[in-house]
C-alpha cells in the first residue's frame, strides 16, 4: 500500500511581497485569514476532503511558523502512517545545494519524494488561494480526457485578465493555446495554478526543464507551454465555484468580507466540506452588556465591551467600551481600545489601537474608501488617525484628521 | 529537596455514586459535566496540576465514566499523552478480587485498588484531589508552602460565608501557624468559615503506608478516617487558597457557579490566572452574528449560529439560536438547536437538544429548569 | 508557560562523508545503528531522559529521511503542545536565503526560533555520537560554577587526540585553555561536542561572529576560542561513561559490536535509562531448527534459517540455510542467501549477498581483518568474493579468492 | 458503483459471555487475547480491514472491554485516528432504556444500540464480522464479488475438514452459483464442509432494515433471525475463501493454532499476503540472544532476553529465559520471567508472571496447562 494512485505537491514557499506588512516574516500561504484559518487550511481541506492523503508542501521563505502550524498534519486528517502530510525545504545533496529557483523547479528537486509513492497522477497546487474544490472530481474528468495533463480554470472578468495564465480551448475543453499573464488577453478563462500531470510525464518535462539553462522554471511560464508545443494532450477543467487570490492587502480584506451575510459568498459552516485548522485554546468570548455585535465572526477569547459590524475577529480580540468598528478584519490578539473609531481596515496580530484613535475614514461610503493596515505589533498612539498603511518606523500615506 | 514539579504526581479520585446533578449526571460523571462553554469540570483541576509541572496523573474512577474517557482521551490536551508517566485513567477492576460488585465506598478503598500505580510512580509528592474544584491554582506555591513548613499532610481550604452553595462540605479549624487543629464533616453547626477544598499535599510513600494501615483496620475514608485520627500524630497544616474556587455538588450550585463566570473578574481569573485551562478542542468555525443578533452580558463558543437575543447566558460549541428566539439567564449545551421564537429564561438545556419554534421554557432562578441530552420539544 | 529554561539545539546537517557509501541519500544522525535505532535516537533520549523538553534539530543535508523519521516527535515524547522537537532546515528570509555556513551559523540563523522560548541556558548538541549522559547534572554543574559555557569532556587516548578539541583546566575545572584539533596535543580532555551556554552570552558572540567575514562560524574553531578570549567563565564538565563518535564506517561498526556481549560496553535494556526510536511494524522474527544464533542482536521481521555469531540484524533481515554470519552488522531488509559466508562486515539496507558469495576473509583472525561494507540495495552476485568496500557502479578493493 | 472501500464500512461484534479461553478470558474479551508473539487476536480483522481500504470502523463491545481499550486507543496504530470517521468504541450504555441490566444476548441488540452510528455512518457497506478470525483476506476481492452478484448479503465461508477445532460454528450448502441453499447452527451430524466465517457483507440501509423488522418481532441473532429466515427471500450468496483461516473458541482451538503459525508458509501468509498486520507498538530493544542460548523453530518478539533453549514455541514481548532453562511447545507472553533451569513443556503462561528457578511445568499436547496473569510460581 505505498503505492499512491494521486499525490499533491503544494507550493507554499512564496513570500507574497504583495501583502507587505502582514508577510514581513511569515510564509504567505501562512498568513491568517477569516477569524481562525491561515490560508493554506483551505487547500489542505480540500486535499483531505477529496480523498487525497498525501500530500507535500513546499516550503522556502520563513518556513518557521508554517512548520510548526502544519507539524504533522494532525488538524487535517493528514497525520497518517503511510502517506500524510511531509514539509520539503530546500536541502543539500552531495552535490551541493540548491534553492527553489521557480515553482517547477521546487517540485523537480522533490522527485525523490515522489519517487517513494510511485504515484499515477500529481497534483500541484497553491497555497494561496481561498476555495473549496473536490479535486477528485477534476481526476475523474482528467482520466476520462485520457489527459497527460489537466488544468483547472474558472472565468475571470475580461479586464482582470492579463494578470492570469488565460487558455483558448476547442469545444472538448482541449487546451488549445496558454498565455501566461498575456497582454492582450483572447478570452477570459483562468489557470486557478490547480494542475493535474501523469506523473511520468511531468517526470519528463521537469527533467527536460531542468537542464534549460534559459528556463525559469516556472509551471506556468515554462512546463505548460513546453508541453503544449510538444503536443500533448491537455485540458481546462471548468470550476464555477467561489475561487480567491488572496495575495493582495485588498482582495485579502475582501475575501474576508465575502464570509459574512447578506452576500454569503463562502460558507465556513458547509458540514460536507469541512474547513480544517489548528485550533487554539481560548475561553468562550464574552460580550458585555454595553456592546452591539452584528454581521460579524467572532471567535473565542475575544472580550467585546464596544460595537462591532461587518467584521471578522480572531481569537483574543478586544474591542473596549465606546469603540466602533465598522467593516474591518481584526488579527488574533489585536485590541481597539476605548472610544477608537476603525472603518475597512485590516489590523495586523496583537496590534493596539489606543483610546480614541481612528483607523480609516470615518464618514466616506464604503465603496469609495480604501483600504488601512495597521501591521503586526504596531501600537497606534492615543487620539492619532491613520489612513493608509500603517508599519513600524514610518507612517506611509497618513493623514491627520485633527 | 528542591522546588521540581517534576517529582510531584496528580491523583484525582472521582467517587461520587449520587446523580448529584440530576439529569445532567444521570449517564456522566459529575468530573464530566459540560461548564463555561467550552470546558468539563474536570478541565480545571487538570489544567492546573499541568500548568505547574506535574507530568503523571491517575484519575481514580467508578462508574459511568464513558464519557470522561471520551472526553480526556490520551491525553493530548493537557499535554500528558507520553510514553512515560502522562495520564492514567482507572477504573476498578470487575473480578480483581472475585467479587461481583465492585462498587466501593471510599475514596482510599478506590485508591487501594490500583496500588500497583502508586507504588511504580517514582514522584515523591501526592497532589491529592477528592472533589475536581472550579478554580485557577497555582500548585507550586502550595507545595513551596508544604515543604517549607515540612507538613506531613497539607489541606487547602478557602474562607467562605457559608452561603454559597454547600452540600457535603469538611471544616476545619487552623491555629496561628496554620496547623490543623480540627476538622469536622458535615457539621450541623457550623463554628468555622473555613471549608476544606478537597485537595491535599502529601508524600506518596507516607500515602500509601497510612493508607494500609487505616484500610487494614476497617478505614475507607481520606478525611474521616486518614487525616481526623491522625491530627495529633502527623503535622498537618493548612493552605489558605484565596482566589476564586467552588465545589460543584448540586444543580443549583453548578447553576450559581456558570452564572458567576459572567463577572468578567471572576472569568479572567479563572480562565488565566496561572496558566490557560485546557480541554478536548474541536474544530468549528468562529461563532456566526447575523443583522438580527442581540447579545448581552453572554459566554459563547465557537461554532455558534446566532440570530436571535441573548442576555446573561452561557452558549456552548454549535448552539444555534433562531431569529426572535430569546434566551435569558440560560445555559445551552453543544450543538443544542433553538429554533425561531423559542424563548427560555433559568433553563439548563443538556446538548443535542432541539426546542422547537415558539416553544417557551421557564424555571425559577433559584430553581432552573434542566433539559436532558438529546431532549426533542 | 512559553518561557523555557533550558533548551538544546542539535546539529543534524552534516553528510558525514566519511560514512562513505551510508550516508549518500542520508544524513548522518539518520544513519541506522544497533539493530533498531538510528544515531539521532541516543542524542534525543538523553534529552528526554534529561528532563529537556525542546529541541531545535537543524538539519541541512538530504533531510527528507531525518525530517519524516522525527516527524513531530512522538516515539521521544517529544510532541509537546508546548516545546517539543521542532526540525529547522535552511530557510529564505526577507533580505534573500543563506545555507548554514558553519556549526555556530547554524544557530545564529535560528536566533528568532530560541527567542521564542526565552530561555535561561542553550545545550548545543551533535546528532552523531552514541552515549547516555545526563544533561541536567551538567546544567547543574554549570549553574553551580556561575558559568558562561561548560564544555563536556572525556578522556582519550592520547594517540588519538589531535583528532579532537583539546582542553586544559585549572583544578576546579575551568578551562584555561582550548586548541580544535591541535597536532601536539598538550592532554587528552577531549571535547564531546556537548556544550550548555547562557542564552544570552551565546547570543552575544553568535551575532559578533555574524559580523566577523573571517569566521569559519564554528563552535569549535570560532566562537570557543573567541570566548576564552574575552575572559569568558568556561569550565570542562568531565564525562566517564561509554561514548563514541560514529563518524567512520570502522567506529560504527565497533560501536554495534559493543552491544554485544560478553563486554556488553553499551546496555540497551537499562529500564532506567531507555533509548526511544521509532518502532517499525513487523511480524516476531521467526528462528528455523536448521538454524544456530549466538551472541546477537536479532530485531522482528527476521528469518533464520543459518547461523549467526557475534551480530547485530535489523528487522526483516533474511539469514538462508547454511549461510554462515560472524561479527556483521546486517542492515534492514538485507538478506543472506543460502550457503553464503560473511565475516566482520556491515552489509547495507536492503543489500542481497546471495547464495555462497564471501564478503571479509573467512579463516584470519579477527583482530587483523579489515572491515567490508557492502553499501545499500547492492546485489552481490552468487558466487562473488567481496573484501573492502563494495558500491554500486564498480568495486573497491575486491579480492576474489576463486 | 465503483469499487471504492471509502464506501464500506466495517462492523466487528463481540457478543461472547463465557470465558472462552479459561484463565485468559477471564478478565479480557476473546478479542484481546494475545495471540503470535506480538499481536491480540482483533488485529487480524481490523488490519483486513484498513487493509483493503476501509476507514470507518465500529467495535460494539459488551463487557471486560478494558484491555480491549487499552490496547486499540485512538486507533493510531490501525490508522484510524481521524476526525471524520475513524475507529468506534461502542460499548452499550446503561441506563439508555431505564434497564438496570445491560447484558445482551444476541448480536443485532448490540449493534441496534447504537442503531446512531449506522444512521449516521455514509458508507453504502457493512463488512460485518460476529467473531474476530485470524486470516489475512482480502475484501476488496470479497467486495467485488458481492457486486458482480448483486447480492443482498454475500456470507464467507471456507472449506474445513471439520477436524480443527470446532465450538459453535454455521455450516452451510450453496448451489453452483454460490446462492446459498441452506444455513445450519451447530448441528449434531455435520452435512457440508463449508463452513461460515462469520463474516458479511449487506447493504447498511439493508441491514438497518431487516434488523429492525427481526427484532421488532422478537429477533435478536444475525444468523438465526436474519439470514436463515430470509433465505428465500433475499439474495444471500456464499464466497469461498481460499486461504488460511482459524475461528478460535476454545482454548485448545487457541493452542493449536498458535502452534500452526511455527509453520513458515502459514505465517508468512498470516503476516504478509495482503498487507502488514498492524498492532500496538511499544518501545522495546531488539531480542538479545546470549552464548547460551539455543533456539529452534520459533517465533520470538523484540525485547526478549535469551539465555536457554527454546523449541517449537512463542515467545511475546520482554520475555526472559534464564540460563538451562528449557522451553517447548509453549507460549510465554509479555515481560514473564522464566528464571535459571526452568523447564516448560505444552505450557501456556499469561502476561507478567514469574517462575522461579528450576521449577517444572507441563502441559500434554491436546489439553495445555494454563498459568494466569501476573502469577509468581
Amino acid at each position: 500500500m505505498n503505492k499512491k494512485e494521486c499525490i499533491a505537491m503544494l507550493l507554499a514557499g512564496g513570500q507574497g511581497t504583495r501583502l507587505g506588512v502582514l508577510t514581513k516574516k511569515l510564509a504567505k500561504p501562512a498568513v491568517p485569514f477569516g477569524g481562525k484559518y491561515r490560508i493554506i487550511d483551505f487547500t489542505l481541506s480540500n486535499c483531505v476532503n477529496s480523498g487525497i492523503d498525501t500530500v507535500g508542501v513546499l516550503t522556502q521563505f520563513q518556513p518557521l511558523q508554517l512548520h510548526s502550524y502544519i507539524g504533522i498534519g494532525g488538524p487535517w486528517d493528514l497525520d497518517r502512517e503511510r502517506g500524510g502530510v511531509m514539509v520539503l525545504p530546500p536541502f543539500v545533496r552531495s552535490d551541493g545545494g540548491q534553492w527553489y529557483k521557480g515553482t517547477a523547479n521546487a517540485v523537480y528537486q522533490n522527485l525523490g519524494y515522489l519517487e517513494t509513492y510511485q504515484p499515477e497522477y500529481v497534483l500541484v497546487l497553491s497555497g494561496d488561494h481561498v476555495y473549496k474544490m473536490d479535486y477528485g472530481k477534476m481526476l475523474e474528468f482528467h482520466k476520462n480526457n485520457n489527459a497527460s495533463a489537466t488544468i483547472a480554470v474558472i472565468e475571470v472578468p475580461i479586464e482582470e485578465a492579463s494578470r492570469f495564465g488565460i487558455m483558448n480551448t476547442d469545444s472538448d475543453k482541449k487546451i488549445i493555446d496558454f498565455e501566461e499573464k498575456p497582454k492582450q488577453p483572447k478570452n477570459n478563462l483562468a489557470s486557478m495554478g490547480v494542475y493535474i500531470f501523469n506523473y511520468d510525464v511531468l517526470k519528463k518535462y521537469l527533467e527536460e526543464d531542468a537542464n534549460d539553462p534559459g528556463s525559469s522554471n516556472d509551471f506556468g511560464k515554462n512546463i505548460i507551454p513546453k508541453m503544449l508545443i510538444s503536443g500533448e494532450r491537455m485540458f481546462a477543467y471548468p470550476f464555477d465555484g467561489y475561487w480567491k487570490d488572496v495575495g493582495t492587502l485588498e482582495s485579502l480584506w475582501e475575501a474576508n468580507m465575502d464570509l459574512l451575510g447578506p452576500k454569503h459568498k463562502f460558507d465556513l459552516y458547509d458540514r460536507n466540506w469541512r474547513v480544517y485548522s489548528v485550533n487554539p485554546n481560548q475561553p468562550p468570548h464574552y460580550i458585555a452588556s454595553s456592546s452591539k455585535v452584528e454581521n460579524s465572526l467572532v471567535n473565542e477569547g475575544c472580550l467585546i465591551y464596544g460595537e462591532c459590524f461587518n467584521s471578522v475577529l480572531f481569537p483574543g480580540v478586544y474591542i473596549g467600551k465606546g469603540a466602533k468598528v465598522y467593516d474591518a478584519v481584526i488579527m488574533l490578539g489585536a485590541k481597539i481600545l476605548e472610544g477608537a473609531f476603525v472603518r475597512k481596515a485590516i489590523i495586523g496580530t496583537n496590534a493596539v489601537i489606543s483610546e480614541n484613535c481612528l483607523i480609516g475614514q470615518k464618514d466616506i461610503l464604503l465603496q469609495e474608501t480604501p483600504l488601512t493596515v495597521v501591521g503586526d505589533d504596531e501600537v497606534v498612539a492615543p487620539g492619532l488617525s491613520v489612513f493608509g498603511i500603517h508599519e513600524r518606523g514610518g507612517l506611509k500615506n497618513v493623514f491627520k484628521y485633527e | 529537596m528542591s522546588l521540581n514539579m517534576n517529582n510531584v504526581m496528580g491523583v484525582i479520585i472521582l467517587t461520587e455514586r449520587k446523580d448529584k446533578l440530576k439529569e445532567l449526571t444521570l449517564n456522566r460523571a459529575l468530573a464530566a459535566v459540560p461548564f463555561g462553554a467550552r470546558y468539563r469540570i474536570i478541565d480545571f483541576a487538570l489544567s492546573n496540576l499541568v500548568n505547574a509541572g506535574v507530568r503523571n496523573v491517575g484519575v481514580f474512577v467508578q462508574e459511568k465514566y464513558r464519557s470522561l474517557m471520551d472526553h480526556l482521551g490520551i491525553g493530548k490536551e493537557w499535554d500528558l499523552n507520553r510514553q512515560r508517566d502522562g495520564l492514567f485513567i482507572l477504573p476498578p477492576e470487575k473480578y480483581a478480587d472475585g467479587s461481583t460488585s465492585w462498587l466501593l465506598n471510599g475514596d482510599i478503598l478506590l485508591l487501594r485498588r490500583h496500588l500497583d500505580y502508586l507504588l511504580r510512580s517514582k514522584q515523591e509528592y501526592v497532589i491529592l484531589m477528592t472533589n475536581p474544584i472550579i478554580w485557577n491554582v497555582n500548585f507550586t506555591t502550595v507545595l513551596k508552602d508544604h515543604l517549607d513548613k515540612q507538613a506531613d499532610i497539607t489541606i487547602v481550604y478557602h474562607l467562605t460565608d457559608h452561603q454559597n452553595c454547600l452540600g457535603t462540605f469538611t471544616e476545619i479549624n487552623t491555629d496561628r501557624q496554620e496547623k490543623i487543629t480540627a476538622v469536622k464533616v458535615n457539621p450541623l453547626i457550623n463554628q468555622s468559615s473555613k471549608l476544606s477544598l478537597d485537595t491535599f499535599i502529601i508524600g506518596r510513600k507516607k500515602l500509601m503506608e497510612i493508607m494500609d494501615s487505616s484500610i487494614s483496620t476497617g478505614g475507607s475514608d481520606f478525611v474521616r478516617d486518614i487525616i481526623i485520627p491522625n491530627l495529633d500524630k502527623l503535622l498537618i497544616y493548612g493552605y489558605q487558597f484565596e482566589g476564586y474556587a467552588r465545589k460543584i455538588n448540586s444543580l443549583e450550585c453548578y447553576y450559581k457557579t456558570s452564572m458567576e463566570l459572567l463577572n468578567p473578574k471572576i472569568s479572567k481569573e479563572l480562565f488565566y490566572a496561572n496558566g490557560p485551562i485546557y480541554t478536548k478542542v474541536k474544530n468549528e468555525p468562529p461563532a456566526i452574528y447575523t443583522k438580527t443578533a442581540e447579545v448581552k452580558n453572554s459566554l459563547i463558543a465557537n461554532g455558534c449560529i446566532i440570530k436571535g437575543r441573548i442576555e446573561n447566558s452561557i452558549l456552548f460549541r454549535g448552539v444555534k439560536v433562531g431569529q426572535n428566539a430569546v434566551v435569558k439567564n440560560s445555559i445551552v449545551m453543544q450543538k443544542t438547536e433553538l429554533d425561531y421564537g423559542v424563548s427560555l429564561e433559568n433553563v439548563i438545556i443538556d446538548k443535542d437538544c432541539f426546542i422547537s419554534a415558539e416553544k417557551k421554557l421557564m424555571g425559577a432562578a433559584s430553581y432552573p429548569l434542566v433539559i436532558s441530552k438529546k431532549t426533542q420539544l
